[in-house]
């Protein structure tokens, strides 16, 4: 079992299975492309489970590594590995990947071999993302997801696909352009001052990053924040998130919620706070800024939403928030919660979006003003959206509450003692959950309670087997998370406590470096 | 002996005449009759070039121009003929079948 | 003498080209180019390339203009002569070329070529011009040439595809 | 037993599952089902009161599992078995199985019927949690599970848009308060470095005064959302749109009492901070008196109630913050029988009634005279009547009695002055209610007359267990006053308050009087003068109701004549809902409209501008191109004209462009070549 390339595998069976699948099916039968993709996903992921039985909790350390040299010339290395902080996106990622592909199986009815497979297409990308310890490799993960999700919104999506599919790939692309300009400085800087091997390997990187002056790793640190920020997404970059979750087809909401948006904040784990740890304390308040901006906002605009999709949209902006919050408390509480958040942000929104779309299919609309009275007609249905609800909007005993509880005890933690300005953080944060009450709970009573008055939604029929078999997995996830998340948190644990102590332990900067932003090069020699 | 810049300066204006010919007529015909022209500016270049140093690689190249030359007709002609048959069409600019 | 029939064939060739590219009527064209084709065989000779004037004449002339007249008559012509001839962008186009012929005028005015090595096979000589380039063709150039052969199959089959009508619907 | 304490929950949750999975299956057996649960909870609660109360007490950790860990942190899902969360559980078993055996008979052929007994052991499965937690975060668990249930319960009758809203603002409501008192488990986690109980009072002593007072006030904000306290009680008005025992089991005995059984529980902290008891004895008062006075004029027989529940948690508020803790628990109790009675009572009533056209079953105005048709119901609710109005020897006297003299002896005469004239206004308005509902002529419509009749056996039995215990339930632990059983047995759970020793100096007087009275002789002292104001006060108001509703009954009408604009302002119960909606909901409704405008236009349009302006650049550096690019740009607005227009320069599709262009390349490269 240890020789066995399983990160490898786990990453590029579903490229495989998209390979054969475009060249050995014929378009027409379409059983035949289901059955092997849901195959594909499902073996991919019995595969993956082994990185849950085998992992070693007790190490911080990256696991499961894979290592050899790739473009030797300029120092790029194939380096795979997981830790606590990726693991569990693994997991997640080929879980959902499963769900995503079953429950495509009668909302695609056109294209159907090309669709499933650029979601298989899609599932590698991702898997490389989270897995790829180096910055190069890394880096072609990251754009390679954005193709096929491309195509996914603008073949597949909805009456302003082409809008979306656009504005998604070029906004994203505009910030991952920039990060690549971090990866090259943060390399060259190696190449000349640090220890002047080409390498691209973070685990190297590591120990370079915070020996770098402040100056430069502020530049760093903002070329990394636009590339993450926008994927996240946070505050003012956001709009392309709405956008790309209407128009997206199901599986492609459940994926972008799920997983896409985890790349962002993986991101800043993986690389902004170990990398550049001084400039990551420096900008701690102007993170946690938009992050509560993001809380509260997400929250207010998703309420004032009159198409379910688009207001579980906004409402990602608002989780998001809240594991943003929770990166930049820098401490283990905070960063524990953020990750089990993503998670859980992964299950609920994910959830959320697969409920909205066996509705669309049945209704053709997503209108909330068009539904009402619902729980008459699908009560399956509308117990599945409940109970999904209120995971989401963090209710004790589901998951969604133990992420957003230990977020903000560490937000609590880091800003309210001593008492500063900082306090307004988990203060507001806290208002944010009000508000996430208030939007869920308005949008299941104006889709659920009240008269059943418009008759379309009379002869509605409640969920199939085959859906409530995809929704199972994630509601006994939401049910795992909430009563027993031991098992998760002890996973992430060590990890997460290696990545706080890089974050923190180097010193921090003195405020007139900060301050000096422009005059960093006489503030330089001094350090 | 011709001087190697006449053959040049013949290619050069065939050359020309050629590719004004294709930038500036509509009839798809003319277009890849122009393109022969150019082909052919070619071959006196090389023929030229070979003539110059002695070494028989031009001729042969121009040898391999005329089979390329060969399947660009053959298959232009075959384009030419299928959109004739289908759109009535003769005119490039009325074809703008790659704009998305 | 060389230099006169050289004056004498570009002439032929240039004048030629230049009706060619002004003709609305397309058969004329054709019929112009196959004239210039011929000049230049003649000047092919005169530059001691005697195999490329013997395929000049056959394979362009003879065969692929010939082709080009099968498929002008497969068309419907007449029409065209009837329509505007000069795309929009002419005046543009033509500027553009004269600017760029005036550089290579200007490039060629500085001359500046390596002298011209001794004429090793010409008419009458031994080896020929075809003999020594046979030689060249099948030895140094056999897998060029094989690709050049692979080439031209699939452009036929890629023409025959391409115009064959659609039989079964 | 005590070590079996898991099971307490457990027998709701299988309750849940198999009535929440079954549904379709168990149908009408769904409240047998629940009620057994509910029985066998009750049960093990009965055996470990047995042991705590007659064996030595003390305090109990059953742990069941290590919930979370992060750091520094550490969480586990564990009970704590001590006499304070005994009483609690006595309460909420004993009188959550009554309700639950009611409802069997309530909620008969209700469609909905398997789901409601789901919801109601769900209930009781996060109140059981709530008060056996050994920690604050599992009490929030319980705390939000409430929410949760009450939300669901009070919207049962989802069809009907005001329940719907009526849930959803009570649901809304309380989050806010859960927000204060998620803020406080942070504060108390920061400063203390634990979440449990036990460490938490062990660091207590060592907090400072401002940062204790700081954990006590949101703490608070929790409560005052959970107990309905100003200013977050408008919930519970509007929460009796669920059905009635459900407003009997969540709206007046048991969750909304969750926030003084909090702030008991925390009292070891509240006393290093006074500042927070007196906010909190304020409070209850104010909330006392106003909503009594609400109260004294609403025709709805469930928004009296509802509003005298108000009142009546605002006396155990009144407790907490002057200390006397131990009364405030006992009110707890008491008022958990009593007025869950009255509810039942009502709740009876109502389902007689329930022939008479929708708006009148609940407006006391079409009632009157029903005393013959329903003897039991009227004589259990006469005995809550007597407790409530505070009439020796019923349960209200004893306790209500405890508070008053707790904040007279402490000094707070103001908050005296409050609850006492509230203690007026509760016996006057609920003996309005006994007169309007029992007494007099019947006004019921004619068609529902017939139909009156005396409720089953399955609901009179549970009014008469309650009736029983609203008599004695206080004189038995509660003699004599601030000395009785209850002090004792709670004593070891809760905290003395210092800067308090007024109230000691009081306990001992009130107690040496007790003696006194109780041998039928001594007079003169402070405690024996108030134990009789307090009853002259009781019966006061009810001769007052008397005389208004059945002597002189044009009195009302002619008060409301002649204070129009004072009765308008009752009866509107001082339009805070209205103000809270002006203020508050619509001003956040406002902000919603404009943040997604800001959204579209300012930031999405900055987006859409960026692109926009790249795409005048690339126009721009086309400008050559533009000559040849067919139809050129016609105005067309919107985006998705500037993105194809983009592709529209950069692609004409013509190859001839395309060759010009590289034309002119080749002309600059010889260019460059020439010119180099």
């Amino acid at each position: 079992m240890s020789n066995l390339p399983l990160l490898t595998l786990v990453t590029f069976l579903p490229a495989l299975g998209a390979v054969i699948l475009m060249l050995f099916f014929q378009k027409e039968r379409t059983g035949a492309i289901k059955a092997f993709a849901t195959g594909v996903a499902a073996v991919d992921f019995l595969v993956s489970l082994p990185l849950w039985t085998s992992f070693d909790t007790a190490q911080a350390g990256f696991q499961f590594v894979e290592k050899a040299a790739w473009i030797p010339s300029i120092g790029v290395s194939y380096f795979m590995g997981v830790d606590g902080i990726s693991v569990l996106l693994v997991l997640l990622t080929t879980l959902t990947m499963v769900v995503s592909v079953v429950c495509s199986f009668t909302a695609i009815h056109e294209r159907e071999k090309e669709y499933y497979v650029c979601l298989l297409l899609l599932a590698t990308g991702m898997l490389g993302t989270f897995i790829a310890l180096d910055l190069f490799l890394f880096y072609v993960f990251f754009e390679i997801t954005l193709v096929p999700m491309y195509f996914l919104i603008g073949i597949w999506g909805g009456p302003r696909k082409l809008y979306a599919a656009i504005k998604f790939f070029l906004f994203t692309l505009f910030g991952s352009v920039l990060m690549l300009l971090g990866i090259l400085a943060l390399y060259f800087v190696n190449l000349k001052t640090g220890t002047g091997k080409l390498t691209f390997d973070i685990a190297e990187l590591y120990t370079v990053g915070p020996k770098i002056p402040m100056q430069l790793q502020v530049w760093i640190f903002l070329a990394f924040f636009i590339g993450f920020a926008i994927k996240v997404p946070m505050f003012p970059f956001h709009t392309w998130l709405p956008d790309a979750h209407v128009e997206a087809p199901t599986a492609g909401s459940v994926i972008l919620a799920g997983i896409l948006l985890k790349m962002g904040t993986y991101g800043f784990v993986r690389f902004v706070l170990p990398l550049l740890p001084q400039a990551s304390q420096a900008f701690v308040p102007f993170m946690v800024l938009l992050s509560v901006i993001g809380i509260i906002y997400g929250a207010l605009v998703s309420m004032a939403q009159t198409d379910v999709k688009k207001l579980v949209a906004y409402s990602s902006v608002s989780h998001l928030g809240f594991v943003m919050l929770g990166v930049f408390a820098l401490n283990d509480q905070g960063l524990l919660g953020a990750q089990l958040q993503m998670l859980n942000h992964g299950i609920s929104t994910g959830a959320l979006f697969l409920l909205v779309g066996i509705v669309y299919e049945r209704r053709h609309t997503r209108m909330i003003s068009d539904f009402g009275g619902l729980s008459k007609v699908v009560p399956v249905y509308a117990t599945i959206f409940a109970i999904t609800m209120l995971s989401s909007m963090g209710l004790p005993g589901l998951n969604g509450f133990v992420g957003e509880f230990l977020i903000l005890v560490g937000a609590f933690k880091a800003f309210a003692l001593p008492l500063t300005y900082q306090l307004y953080a988990p203060a507001f944060a806290v208002i944010g959950i009000i508000l996430g009450a208030a939007y869920m709970l308005w949008l299941f009573q104006r889709m659920f309670f009240g008269t059943l008055d418009n008759p379309a939604n009379q002869k509605l029929t409640d969920c199939t087997a085959r859906e409530v078999a995809y929704m199972l997995p994630m509601v006994a996830l939401m049910f795992w998370i909430g009563l027993y998340p031991r098992p998760f948190l002890a996973r992430m644990e060590a990890s997460v406590s290696r990545v706080v102590k890089m974050a923190t332990l180097a010193q921090a900067p003195s405020p007139a470096s900060v301050a000096g932003l422009g005059r960093g090069a006489q503030e330089a020699p001094r350090r | 002996m011709v001087p190697l810049t006449h053959y040049l300066a013949l290619g050069a204006i065939l050359f020309l005449i050629g590719a004004a010919g294709v930038l500036m007529r509509r009839n798809a015909i003319m277009i890849l009759l122009s393109i022969e022209l150019m082909l052919n500016s070619v071959n006196i270049t090389f023929v030229g070039f070979a003539r110059q140093w002695a070494d028989l690689t031009g001729q042969v190249f121009a040898i391999f121009v005329i089979a390329v030359a060969a399947c660009e007709a053959a298959v232009g002609l075959a384009i030419l003929i299928s959109l004739n048959r289908d759109r009535q069409m003769m005119n490039v600019d009325e074809i703008n079948l790659l704009k998305w | 003498m060389e230099l006169a029939f050289f004056y004498l064939f570009a002439a032929g060739i240039v004048g030629a080209s230049l009706l060619m590219v002004t003709r609305a009527n397309v058969i004329h064209a054709a019929l112009l180019l196959v004239l210039a084709f011929l000049f230049m065989a003649g000047l092919f000779v005169l530059a001691g390339a005697e195999f490329l004037a013997g395929v000049q004449i056959l394979i362009y002339a003879g065969g692929i203009m010939v082709l080009y007249l099968f498929s002008i008559m497969l068309m419907n012509v007449g029409v065209a002569v009837r329509l505007r001839q000069w795309h929009r962008q002419s005046v543009l186009a033509l500027a553009a070329a004269v600017l760029l012929g005036a550089e290579v005028w200007a490039v060629l005015g500085r001359g500046g070529y390596p002298g011209a090595k001794a004429w090793g096979w010409g008419l009458g000589q031994t080896p020929g011009n075809v003999e020594a380039l046979g030689e060249v063709l099948y030895t140094k150039f056999l897998f060029p040439f094989e690709v050049a052969s692979i080439l031209l199959l699939a452009a036929m089959i890629g023409a025959i595809v391409l115009a064959k009508r659609e039989i079964t619907r | 037993m005590i070590r079996y304490a898991w099971l307490i929950p457990l027998f709701p949750l299988a309750g849940v599952l198999i009535n929440g999975l079954l549904g379709s299956r168990v149908r009408d057996k769904a409240g047998h089902v629940a009620s057994l649960m509910a029985g066998l909870s009750l049960l093990v609660v009965l055996g470990i009161a047995r042991e705590m109360i007659l064996g030595p007490g003390g305090s109990h950790v059953v742990p069941v599992w290590t919930w979370i860990t992060a750091g520094s942190l550490s969480v586990s899902v564990s009970f704590l078995v001590d006499p304070l969360s005994t009483i609690m559980l006595l309460v909420v078993a004993g009188v959550g199985f009554v309700i639950h055996v009611y409802s069997i008979g309530y909620m008969h052929g209700d469609p909905g019927y398997p789901r409601f007994f789901t919801y109601l052991n769900l209930f009781m499965l996060s109140m059981l949690l709530l008060v056996m937690a050994d920690n604050y975060l599992l009490m929030f668990v319980g705390w939000e599970g409430v929410g949760l249930c009450s939300y669901l319960l009070i919207g049962f009758w989802y069809e009907k848009q005001s329940a719907s809203d009526a849930g959803k603002k009570a649901f809304i409501v309380n989050r806010i308060g859960d927000a204060g008192f998620l803020l406080g488990l942070f504060l108390i986690w920061t400063l203390t470095g634990s979440l449990s109980y036990a460490e938490v009072f062990k660091a207590a002593p060592q907090l400072a005064a401002p940062a204790a007072t700081a954990i006590g006030l949101l703490l608070f904000i929790g409560a005052m959302g959970k107990s309905a306290q100003i200013p977050l009680y408008v919930w519970l008005p509007d929460a009796m749109e669920g059905p009635t025992p459900v407003s009997a089991l969540i709206h007046a005995a048991t969750m909304v009492t969750a926030g003084v059984y909090m702030v008991a529980r925390t009292s070891p902290v509240y006393v290093q901070g006074p500042g927070a008891l007196e906010v909190i004895a304020l409070v209850g008062a104010l909330t006392a008196i106003f909503s009594a006075s609400i109260g004294l004029v609403q025709n709805d027989i469930k928004r009296v109630m509802a509003y005298s529940t108000v009142s009546q948690l605002g006396f155990m508020f009144m407790a907490m913050g002057v200390g006397a803790f131990a009364s405030g628990i006992f009110h707890l109790m008491t008022h958990a029988f009593f007025k869950g009675l009255l509810f039942l009572g009502a709740g009876s009533v109502i389902h007689a009634l329930h022939h008479a056209p929708a708006a009148q079953q609940q407006d006391m105005r079409y009632m009157g005279g029903l005393r013959s048709k329903m003897p039991v119901t009227y004589w259990c609710l006469v005995a809550a009547a007597l407790a409530l109005a505070g009439v020796p020897p019923f349960a209200g006297f004893w306790s209500k009695d405890e508070i008053l003299a707790g904040a007279f002896f402490s000094g707070h005469y103001v908050v005296w002055g409050l609850g006492t004239a509230a203690a007026l206004m509760t016996a006057f308005y609920v003996f309005r209610m006994i007169f309007m509902t029992f007494h007099g002529e019947m006004r019921v419509d004619h068609h529902a007359r017939e139909h009156i009749r005396e409720s089953p056996a399955v609901m009179t039995v549970p009014l008469v267990i309650l009736a029983v215990l609203s008599v004695v339930g206080g004189v038995l632990p509660g003699f004599p006053p601030d000395a009785g059983w209850i002090h004792k047995f709670l004593a070891p759970s809760l905290a003395k308050a210092p800067g308090h020793a007024a109230l000691d100096e009081g306990v001992r007087v009130v107690k040496a009087a007790a003696q006194a009275g109780a041998q039928g002789g001594g007079h003169g002292t402070a405690g024996i003068a108030l134990i009789v104001l307090a009853i002259a006060v009781a019966l006061g108001g009810i001769a007052l109701a008397w005389r208004m509703y059945l002597r002189d009954t044009a009195a009302p009408a002619r008060l409301e004549r002649r204070f129009p604009g004072l009765y308008r302002l009752l009866l509107n119960k001082y339009y805070v809902d209205e103000i809270y909606q002006a203020c508050i909901v619509e001003p956040i409704y406002r902000l919603m409209r404009a943040l997604f405008d800001f959204d579209q236009k300012v930031v999405d349009g900055a987006v859409n501008g960026s692109s926009f302006l790249t795409v005048w650049f690339s126009r721009i550096s086309g400008i050559f191109d533009l000559r040849t690019v067919d139809g050129a740009v016609n105005g067309t607005a919107g985006v998705i004209g500037f993105f194809s227009q983009l592709f529209k320069f950069i692609q004409s599709g013509m190859v001839q462009n395309y060759l010009f262009v590289m034309l002119l390349g080749v002309f600059l490269m010889v260019s460059a070549y020439l010119f180099r």
